[in-house]
Protein backbone atom coordinates (compact mmCIF):
# COMPACT_ATOMS: atom_id res chain seq x y z
CA UNK A 1 0.00 0.00 0.00
CA UNK A 2 1.63 3.25 -1.48
CA UNK A 3 1.27 6.64 0.07
CA UNK A 4 2.61 9.65 -0.93
CA UNK A 5 3.70 12.36 1.60
CA UNK A 6 3.90 16.33 1.00
CA UNK A 7 5.43 19.01 2.71
CA UNK A 8 7.61 18.77 5.94
CA UNK A 9 6.64 14.88 6.34
CA UNK A 10 9.07 14.49 3.46
CA UNK A 11 11.59 14.91 5.98
CA UNK A 12 9.60 12.97 8.78
CA UNK A 13 9.93 10.04 6.57
CA UNK A 14 13.03 10.54 4.34
CA UNK A 15 10.74 10.41 1.36
CA UNK A 16 7.79 11.30 -0.85
CA UNK A 17 6.82 8.16 -1.19
CA UNK A 18 6.26 5.10 1.79
CA UNK A 19 4.89 1.93 1.54
CA UNK A 20 3.03 0.23 5.00
CA UNK A 21 1.37 -2.93 4.77
CA UNK A 22 -2.46 -3.09 3.64
CA UNK A 23 -4.90 -2.08 6.42
CA UNK A 24 -8.72 -2.06 5.99
CA UNK A 25 -9.22 2.05 7.07
CA UNK A 26 -7.99 4.95 7.82
CA UNK A 27 -8.33 4.40 11.45
CA UNK A 28 -5.86 1.57 11.30
CA UNK A 29 -3.30 3.51 9.14
CA UNK A 30 -3.33 5.97 11.43
CA UNK A 31 -2.39 3.75 14.47
CA UNK A 32 0.05 1.52 12.10
CA UNK A 33 2.01 4.49 11.26
CA UNK A 34 1.91 5.69 14.62
CA UNK A 35 3.53 2.73 16.05
CA UNK A 36 6.10 2.04 12.67
CA UNK A 37 7.02 6.45 12.68
CA UNK A 38 7.09 7.90 16.04
CA UNK A 39 8.39 10.56 14.94
CA UNK A 40 4.97 11.60 12.85
CA UNK A 41 3.49 12.56 16.54
CA UNK A 42 4.83 15.46 16.93
CA UNK A 43 3.43 17.04 13.29
CA UNK A 44 0.20 17.76 12.36
CA UNK A 45 -1.74 16.11 9.57
CA UNK A 46 -4.37 15.99 7.60
CA UNK A 47 -5.08 12.09 5.16
CA UNK A 48 -6.45 12.43 1.80
CA UNK A 49 -8.10 9.76 0.03
CA UNK A 50 -8.58 10.14 -3.71
CA UNK A 51 -7.83 13.65 -3.29
CA UNK A 52 -10.77 14.28 -0.64
CA UNK A 53 -9.52 15.38 2.91
CA UNK A 54 -10.52 12.15 5.28
CA UNK A 55 -12.53 13.84 8.39
CA UNK A 56 -14.03 10.57 9.71
CA UNK A 57 -12.59 6.56 9.63
CA UNK A 58 -13.29 5.58 5.73
CA UNK A 59 -12.75 2.19 4.25
CA UNK A 60 -9.64 1.60 2.35
CA UNK A 61 -9.83 -0.92 -0.97
CA UNK A 62 -6.71 -1.28 -3.59
CA UNK A 63 -5.80 1.09 -6.01
CA UNK A 64 -6.75 4.12 -4.10
CA UNK A 65 -4.96 7.05 -3.71
CA UNK A 66 -3.83 7.83 0.04
CA UNK A 67 -2.28 10.50 0.72
CA UNK A 68 -0.36 12.34 3.87
CA UNK A 69 -0.30 16.33 4.14
CA UNK A 70 1.17 18.43 7.05
CA UNK A 71 -0.90 21.65 7.70
CA UNK A 72 -1.38 23.98 4.45
CA UNK A 73 0.54 26.89 4.15
CA UNK A 74 0.19 28.21 0.56
CA UNK A 75 -0.30 32.13 -0.36
CA UNK B 1 -17.52 18.38 -12.26
CA UNK B 2 -16.10 17.57 -15.85
CA UNK B 3 -12.39 17.09 -15.96
CA UNK B 4 -12.38 19.82 -18.70
CA UNK B 5 -13.96 22.74 -16.94
CA UNK B 6 -10.37 22.56 -14.47
CA UNK B 7 -8.55 25.67 -14.74
CA UNK B 8 -4.69 25.65 -13.52
CA UNK B 9 -3.44 27.86 -11.24
CA UNK B 10 -0.21 26.90 -10.74
CA UNK B 11 2.65 28.68 -12.67
CA UNK B 12 6.44 28.24 -12.26
CA UNK B 13 8.27 30.84 -10.36
CA UNK B 14 7.02 34.36 -9.33
CA UNK B 15 3.83 36.01 -10.71
CA UNK B 16 5.49 38.81 -13.05
CA UNK B 17 4.07 42.34 -13.18
CA UNK B 18 3.99 42.54 -16.92
CA UNK B 19 1.19 39.06 -16.82
CA UNK B 20 -0.53 41.27 -14.17
CA UNK B 21 -1.00 44.45 -16.60
CA UNK B 22 -1.78 41.60 -19.31
CA UNK B 23 -4.48 40.55 -17.18
CA UNK B 24 -6.02 43.42 -16.24
CA UNK B 25 -6.14 44.81 -20.32
CA UNK B 26 -7.84 41.60 -21.00
CA UNK B 27 -10.50 42.97 -19.61
CA UNK B 28 -11.28 46.54 -21.03
CA UNK B 29 -13.62 45.14 -23.43
CA UNK B 30 -16.12 43.76 -21.06
CA UNK B 31 -17.77 47.06 -19.78
CA UNK B 32 -20.21 45.48 -17.64
CA UNK B 33 -17.22 45.43 -14.94
CA UNK B 34 -17.26 48.82 -12.68
CA UNK B 35 -14.41 47.12 -10.40
CA UNK B 36 -11.84 44.64 -10.23
CA UNK B 37 -10.14 43.83 -6.71
CA UNK B 38 -6.52 42.18 -6.66
CA UNK B 39 -4.79 40.44 -4.41
CA UNK B 40 -0.73 39.95 -4.33
CA UNK B 41 1.22 37.93 -1.84
CA UNK B 42 4.89 38.90 -1.70
CA UNK B 43 7.97 37.50 -0.09
CA UNK B 44 8.71 38.79 3.10
CA UNK B 45 12.19 38.67 4.24
CA UNK B 46 11.26 37.52 7.94
CA UNK B 47 13.65 37.64 10.69
CA UNK B 48 13.56 34.26 12.44
CA UNK B 49 16.13 33.81 15.30
CA UNK B 50 18.56 35.97 13.64
CA UNK B 51 17.69 34.68 9.81
CA UNK B 52 16.53 36.15 7.51
CA UNK B 53 14.19 34.61 5.07
CA UNK B 54 15.31 35.07 1.00
CA UNK B 55 12.74 32.71 -0.42
CA UNK B 56 10.07 30.65 -0.02
CA UNK B 57 9.85 26.83 -2.40
CA UNK B 58 6.57 26.42 -2.79
CA UNK B 59 5.19 22.28 -3.70
CA UNK B 60 1.76 21.77 -3.57
CA UNK B 61 -0.44 18.31 -4.18
CA UNK B 62 -1.61 19.81 -7.37
CA UNK B 63 -4.41 17.26 -8.22
CA UNK B 64 -6.26 18.17 -4.87
CA UNK B 65 -5.72 21.46 -4.95
CA UNK B 66 -6.85 22.24 -8.63
CA UNK B 67 -9.84 20.02 -7.73
CA UNK B 68 -10.26 21.93 -4.45
CA UNK B 69 -10.11 25.37 -6.08
CA UNK B 70 -12.42 24.79 -8.71
CA UNK B 71 -15.34 24.06 -5.67
CA UNK B 72 -14.25 27.10 -4.28
CA UNK B 73 -14.57 28.70 -7.70
CA UNK B 74 -17.80 27.35 -7.76
CA UNK B 75 -19.25 28.58 -4.64
CA UNK B 76 -17.87 32.17 -4.84
CA UNK B 77 -19.62 32.54 -8.47
CA UNK B 78 -22.71 31.34 -6.68
CA UNK B 79 -22.60 34.02 -3.87
CA UNK B 80 -21.21 36.79 -5.21
CA UNK B 81 -22.25 38.51 -8.86
CA UNK B 82 -18.91 38.34 -10.22
CA UNK B 83 -18.05 38.67 -13.77
CA UNK B 84 -14.73 37.19 -13.71
CA UNK B 85 -12.34 35.44 -11.52
CA UNK B 86 -8.52 34.36 -11.62
CA UNK B 87 -6.37 32.56 -9.44
CA UNK B 88 -2.70 31.84 -10.02
CA UNK B 89 0.01 30.60 -7.25
CA UNK B 90 3.69 30.14 -8.02
CA UNK B 91 5.27 26.80 -7.28
CA UNK B 92 9.30 26.72 -7.12
CA UNK B 93 11.73 28.70 -5.39
CA UNK B 94 10.44 32.42 -5.16
CA UNK B 95 12.47 35.37 -3.96
CA UNK B 96 12.27 38.04 -1.53
CA UNK B 97 10.11 40.61 -2.80
CA UNK B 98 8.51 38.26 -5.67
CA UNK B 99 4.67 37.89 -6.05
CA UNK B 100 3.86 34.38 -5.34
CA UNK B 101 -0.21 34.77 -5.16
CA UNK B 102 -2.43 36.68 -7.68
CA UNK B 103 -6.16 36.66 -6.98
CA UNK B 104 -7.95 38.74 -9.40
CA UNK B 105 -11.71 39.70 -9.07
CA UNK B 106 -14.17 41.46 -11.45
CA UNK B 107 -17.74 42.71 -11.22
CA UNK B 108 -20.16 44.80 -12.19
CA UNK B 109 -19.98 46.86 -8.39
CA UNK B 110 -16.92 46.82 -6.25
CA UNK B 111 -18.25 45.67 -3.24
CA UNK B 112 -18.70 41.93 -4.66
CA UNK B 113 -15.34 42.35 -6.19
CA UNK B 114 -13.67 43.12 -3.19
CA UNK B 115 -15.69 40.71 -0.71
CA UNK B 116 -15.11 37.65 -3.29
CA UNK B 117 -11.08 38.37 -3.47
CA UNK B 118 -10.80 38.66 0.18
CA UNK B 119 -12.54 35.11 0.68
CA UNK B 120 -10.55 33.83 -2.26
CA UNK B 121 -7.00 34.54 -0.72
CA UNK B 122 -8.63 33.28 2.84
CA UNK B 123 -9.78 29.69 1.65
CA UNK B 124 -6.73 29.61 -1.05
CA UNK B 125 -4.41 29.77 2.44
CA UNK B 126 -7.23 27.33 4.50
CA UNK B 127 -8.02 24.93 1.67
CA UNK B 128 -5.36 24.19 -0.53
CA UNK B 129 -2.91 21.89 -0.09
CA UNK B 130 0.28 23.74 -0.95
CA UNK B 131 3.52 24.02 1.45
CA UNK B 132 6.20 26.98 1.91
CA UNK B 133 9.82 26.34 2.74
CA UNK B 134 11.44 29.42 4.10
CA UNK B 135 14.98 29.55 2.90
CA UNK B 136 17.86 31.03 5.28
CA UNK B 137 20.62 32.00 4.01
CA UNK B 138 22.84 29.58 5.10
CA UNK B 139 20.84 26.68 3.51
CA UNK B 140 19.02 25.68 6.50
CA UNK B 141 15.21 26.05 6.28
CA UNK B 142 12.06 26.02 8.01
CA UNK B 143 8.55 25.02 6.56
CA UNK B 144 6.32 28.19 6.71
CA UNK B 145 2.59 28.04 8.99
CA UNK B 146 0.01 29.65 7.90
CA UNK B 147 -1.19 31.56 11.27
CA UNK C 1 0.28 70.55 6.97
CA UNK C 2 3.42 71.60 5.18
CA UNK C 3 2.38 72.24 1.53
CA UNK C 4 5.43 70.24 0.02
CA UNK C 5 3.86 66.90 1.45
CA UNK C 6 0.51 66.55 -0.75
CA UNK C 7 0.99 64.10 -3.44
CA UNK C 8 -0.97 64.83 -6.64
CA UNK C 9 -3.60 61.84 -7.81
CA UNK C 10 -4.60 62.96 -10.41
CA UNK C 11 -4.18 61.91 -13.89
CA UNK C 12 -5.71 63.03 -17.34
CA UNK C 13 -6.90 60.03 -19.23
CA UNK C 14 -7.32 56.64 -18.05
CA UNK C 15 -4.80 55.02 -15.93
CA UNK C 16 -2.62 52.38 -18.21
CA UNK C 17 -2.57 48.82 -17.26
CA UNK C 18 1.76 49.28 -17.96
CA UNK C 19 1.56 51.67 -15.26
CA UNK C 20 0.02 49.57 -12.75
CA UNK C 21 2.44 46.95 -13.70
CA UNK C 22 5.17 49.60 -13.08
CA UNK C 23 3.93 50.79 -9.67
CA UNK C 24 3.67 46.88 -8.84
CA UNK C 25 7.76 46.11 -9.88
CA UNK C 26 8.31 49.36 -7.98
CA UNK C 27 7.82 47.18 -4.80
CA UNK C 28 9.69 44.50 -4.84
CA UNK C 29 12.55 46.34 -3.02
CA UNK C 30 10.33 46.50 -0.07
CA UNK C 31 10.81 43.18 1.31
CA UNK C 32 8.87 43.67 4.75
CA UNK C 33 5.68 43.52 2.15
CA UNK C 34 3.54 40.67 2.41
CA UNK C 35 0.46 41.40 0.69
CA UNK C 36 -0.88 44.43 -2.11
CA UNK C 37 -4.14 45.12 -2.27
CA UNK C 38 -5.22 46.71 -5.36
CA UNK C 39 -8.83 48.18 -6.43
CA UNK C 40 -9.55 49.33 -10.07
CA UNK C 41 -12.39 51.29 -10.71
CA UNK C 42 -13.39 50.60 -14.60
CA UNK C 43 -16.32 52.40 -16.76
CA UNK C 44 -18.94 50.29 -17.12
CA UNK C 45 -21.45 50.65 -19.83
CA UNK C 46 -24.44 51.26 -18.36
CA UNK C 47 -27.75 51.50 -20.12
CA UNK C 48 -29.73 53.86 -18.95
CA UNK C 49 -33.37 55.08 -20.56
CA UNK C 50 -32.06 53.08 -23.44
CA UNK C 51 -29.04 54.94 -24.03
CA UNK C 52 -25.64 53.34 -23.38
CA UNK C 53 -22.75 55.28 -21.29
CA UNK C 54 -19.85 55.23 -23.79
CA UNK C 55 -17.75 57.44 -21.86
CA UNK C 56 -17.87 59.45 -18.09
CA UNK C 57 -15.96 62.44 -18.57
CA UNK C 58 -14.39 63.75 -14.72
CA UNK C 59 -13.87 66.81 -13.49
CA UNK C 60 -12.85 68.22 -9.84
CA UNK C 61 -12.08 70.66 -7.41
CA UNK C 62 -8.80 69.52 -7.32
CA UNK C 63 -6.93 71.67 -4.70
CA UNK C 64 -10.07 70.80 -2.73
CA UNK C 65 -9.48 66.88 -3.29
CA UNK C 66 -5.76 66.94 -2.84
CA UNK C 67 -5.64 68.21 0.43
CA UNK C 68 -8.95 66.04 1.64
CA UNK C 69 -7.03 63.04 0.40
CA UNK C 70 -3.68 64.49 2.60
CA UNK C 71 -6.16 64.24 5.57
CA UNK C 72 -7.34 60.65 4.36
CA UNK C 73 -3.86 59.45 3.81
CA UNK C 74 -2.61 60.23 7.37
CA UNK C 75 -6.24 59.06 8.83
CA UNK C 76 -5.40 55.74 6.96
CA UNK C 77 -1.74 55.26 8.04
CA UNK C 78 -2.43 56.06 11.13
CA UNK C 79 -4.87 53.09 11.77
CA UNK C 80 -3.56 50.90 9.81
CA UNK C 81 0.09 49.20 9.56
CA UNK C 82 0.77 50.01 6.26
CA UNK C 83 4.21 50.12 3.84
CA UNK C 84 2.70 52.22 1.48
CA UNK C 85 -0.36 53.65 -0.35
CA UNK C 86 -0.98 55.03 -4.34
CA UNK C 87 -4.12 56.84 -5.31
CA UNK C 88 -4.59 57.84 -8.40
CA UNK C 89 -7.52 59.06 -10.33
CA UNK C 90 -8.32 60.14 -13.69
CA UNK C 91 -9.62 63.33 -15.30
CA UNK C 92 -11.39 64.32 -18.72
CA UNK C 93 -13.12 61.49 -20.71
CA UNK C 94 -12.70 58.35 -20.05
CA UNK C 95 -13.97 55.52 -22.78
CA UNK C 96 -15.82 52.70 -20.98
CA UNK C 97 -13.81 49.47 -20.76
CA UNK C 98 -10.72 51.77 -19.50
CA UNK C 99 -9.63 52.34 -15.65
CA UNK C 100 -10.51 55.39 -13.87
CA UNK C 101 -9.43 54.45 -10.19
CA UNK C 102 -6.11 52.69 -9.13
CA UNK C 103 -6.37 52.43 -5.27
CA UNK C 104 -3.29 50.25 -4.18
CA UNK C 105 -2.24 49.41 -0.63
CA UNK C 106 0.73 47.22 0.70
CA UNK C 107 1.25 45.91 4.12
CA UNK C 108 3.07 43.70 6.03
CA UNK C 109 0.19 41.31 6.64
CA UNK C 110 -2.60 41.09 4.08
CA UNK C 111 -5.23 42.07 6.37
CA UNK C 112 -4.27 45.23 6.86
CA UNK C 113 -3.85 46.05 3.17
CA UNK C 114 -7.42 44.86 2.20
CA UNK C 115 -9.14 46.39 5.05
CA UNK C 116 -6.95 50.13 4.34
CA UNK C 117 -8.14 49.84 0.18
CA UNK C 118 -11.60 49.01 0.83
CA UNK C 119 -11.73 52.18 3.36
CA UNK C 120 -9.90 54.48 1.37
CA UNK C 121 -11.89 53.07 -1.95
CA UNK C 122 -15.21 54.54 0.27
CA UNK C 123 -13.73 57.74 1.39
CA UNK C 124 -12.67 58.67 -2.25
CA UNK C 125 -16.71 58.33 -3.60
CA UNK C 126 -17.86 59.89 -0.52
CA UNK C 127 -14.89 62.63 0.14
CA UNK C 128 -13.43 63.74 -2.66
CA UNK C 129 -15.00 66.66 -4.68
CA UNK C 130 -14.84 64.72 -8.18
CA UNK C 131 -17.66 64.37 -10.52
CA UNK C 132 -18.69 62.24 -13.10
CA UNK C 133 -20.37 63.38 -15.89
CA UNK C 134 -22.10 60.17 -18.30
CA UNK C 135 -21.99 61.00 -21.83
CA UNK C 136 -24.29 58.85 -24.26
CA UNK C 137 -23.83 58.09 -27.77
CA UNK C 138 -26.55 60.88 -29.03
CA UNK C 139 -24.34 63.72 -27.55
CA UNK C 140 -26.45 64.08 -24.12
CA UNK C 141 -25.49 63.35 -21.10
CA UNK C 142 -26.49 62.90 -17.16
CA UNK C 143 -24.27 63.49 -14.25
CA UNK C 144 -23.18 60.39 -12.16
CA UNK C 145 -24.64 59.77 -8.74
CA UNK C 146 -22.76 57.84 -6.30
CA UNK C 147 -25.39 55.43 -4.44
CA UNK D 1 -18.38 88.45 -3.98
CA UNK D 2 -16.77 85.53 -6.60
CA UNK D 3 -18.27 81.81 -6.27
CA UNK D 4 -16.62 79.09 -7.91
CA UNK D 5 -19.29 76.20 -9.10
CA UNK D 6 -18.73 72.54 -9.96
CA UNK D 7 -20.39 69.62 -12.28
CA UNK D 8 -23.90 69.99 -13.07
CA UNK D 9 -23.92 73.34 -11.16
CA UNK D 10 -22.15 74.73 -14.05
CA UNK D 11 -25.40 73.79 -15.98
CA UNK D 12 -27.83 75.51 -13.63
CA UNK D 13 -25.75 78.34 -13.46
CA UNK D 14 -24.70 78.43 -16.68
CA UNK D 15 -21.10 79.44 -15.97
CA UNK D 16 -18.42 77.86 -13.43
CA UNK D 17 -18.19 81.30 -12.10
CA UNK D 18 -20.77 83.98 -10.85
CA UNK D 19 -20.49 86.81 -8.86
CA UNK D 20 -22.80 87.99 -6.09
CA UNK D 21 -23.38 90.94 -3.81
CA UNK D 22 -20.97 90.60 -0.98
CA UNK D 23 -23.07 89.00 2.08
CA UNK D 24 -22.05 88.23 5.94
CA UNK D 25 -21.99 84.78 6.19
CA UNK D 26 -22.78 81.53 4.26
CA UNK D 27 -26.51 81.11 5.60
CA UNK D 28 -26.81 84.63 4.19
CA UNK D 29 -25.59 83.29 0.77
CA UNK D 30 -27.52 80.16 0.77
CA UNK D 31 -30.80 82.88 0.88
CA UNK D 32 -29.60 84.99 -1.78
CA UNK D 33 -28.55 81.98 -4.06
CA UNK D 34 -32.02 80.59 -3.76
CA UNK D 35 -33.89 83.79 -4.19
CA UNK D 36 -31.39 84.88 -7.04
CA UNK D 37 -31.15 80.88 -8.74
CA UNK D 38 -34.63 79.63 -8.29
CA UNK D 39 -33.47 76.41 -10.49
CA UNK D 40 -30.73 75.73 -7.60
CA UNK D 41 -33.76 75.00 -5.20
CA UNK D 42 -33.68 71.39 -7.09
CA UNK D 43 -29.96 70.46 -6.88
CA UNK D 44 -28.18 69.31 -3.53
CA UNK D 45 -25.48 71.08 -3.16
CA UNK D 46 -22.27 71.89 -0.56
CA UNK D 47 -20.57 75.24 0.09
CA UNK D 48 -16.70 75.00 1.00
CA UNK D 49 -15.01 77.82 1.86
CA UNK D 50 -11.34 78.17 1.99
CA UNK D 51 -11.12 74.03 0.69
CA UNK D 52 -13.21 73.25 3.46
CA UNK D 53 -16.27 71.83 3.21
CA UNK D 54 -18.97 73.91 5.43
CA UNK D 55 -21.74 72.20 7.95
CA UNK D 56 -22.36 75.38 9.79
CA UNK D 57 -22.95 79.47 8.91
CA UNK D 58 -19.76 80.68 8.60
CA UNK D 59 -18.80 84.27 8.67
CA UNK D 60 -17.26 85.61 5.18
CA UNK D 61 -14.56 87.99 4.44
CA UNK D 62 -13.02 89.57 1.53
CA UNK D 63 -10.59 87.18 -0.18
CA UNK D 64 -12.15 83.48 1.35
CA UNK D 65 -12.48 81.04 -1.68
CA UNK D 66 -16.21 80.01 -2.08
CA UNK D 67 -17.28 77.44 -3.81
CA UNK D 68 -20.51 75.56 -4.48
CA UNK D 69 -20.50 72.00 -5.51
CA UNK D 70 -22.72 68.99 -6.36
CA UNK D 71 -22.79 65.80 -4.28
CA UNK D 72 -19.57 64.28 -5.09
CA UNK D 73 -19.52 61.43 -8.03
CA UNK D 74 -15.66 60.03 -8.11
CA UNK D 75 -14.50 56.55 -8.32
Amino acid sequence: MDIQVFGRLTEVFGADKITVDPVNDTDSLLKKLRQDYPAIGETGFIIAVDKKQVRENVQLSPGMMIVLMPPFSGG
Amino acid sequence: MSEKKIKNIFVQGPVAPAFIAESIASHKSKTGIGGHSIFLGQIRADKINEQTVHAIEYTAYEEMALERMQEIREEIFSKYTLTCMHVHHSLGKIEAGDICLFVFTSAPHRKAAMEACEEVVERIKAELPIWGKELFGDATHQWKENI
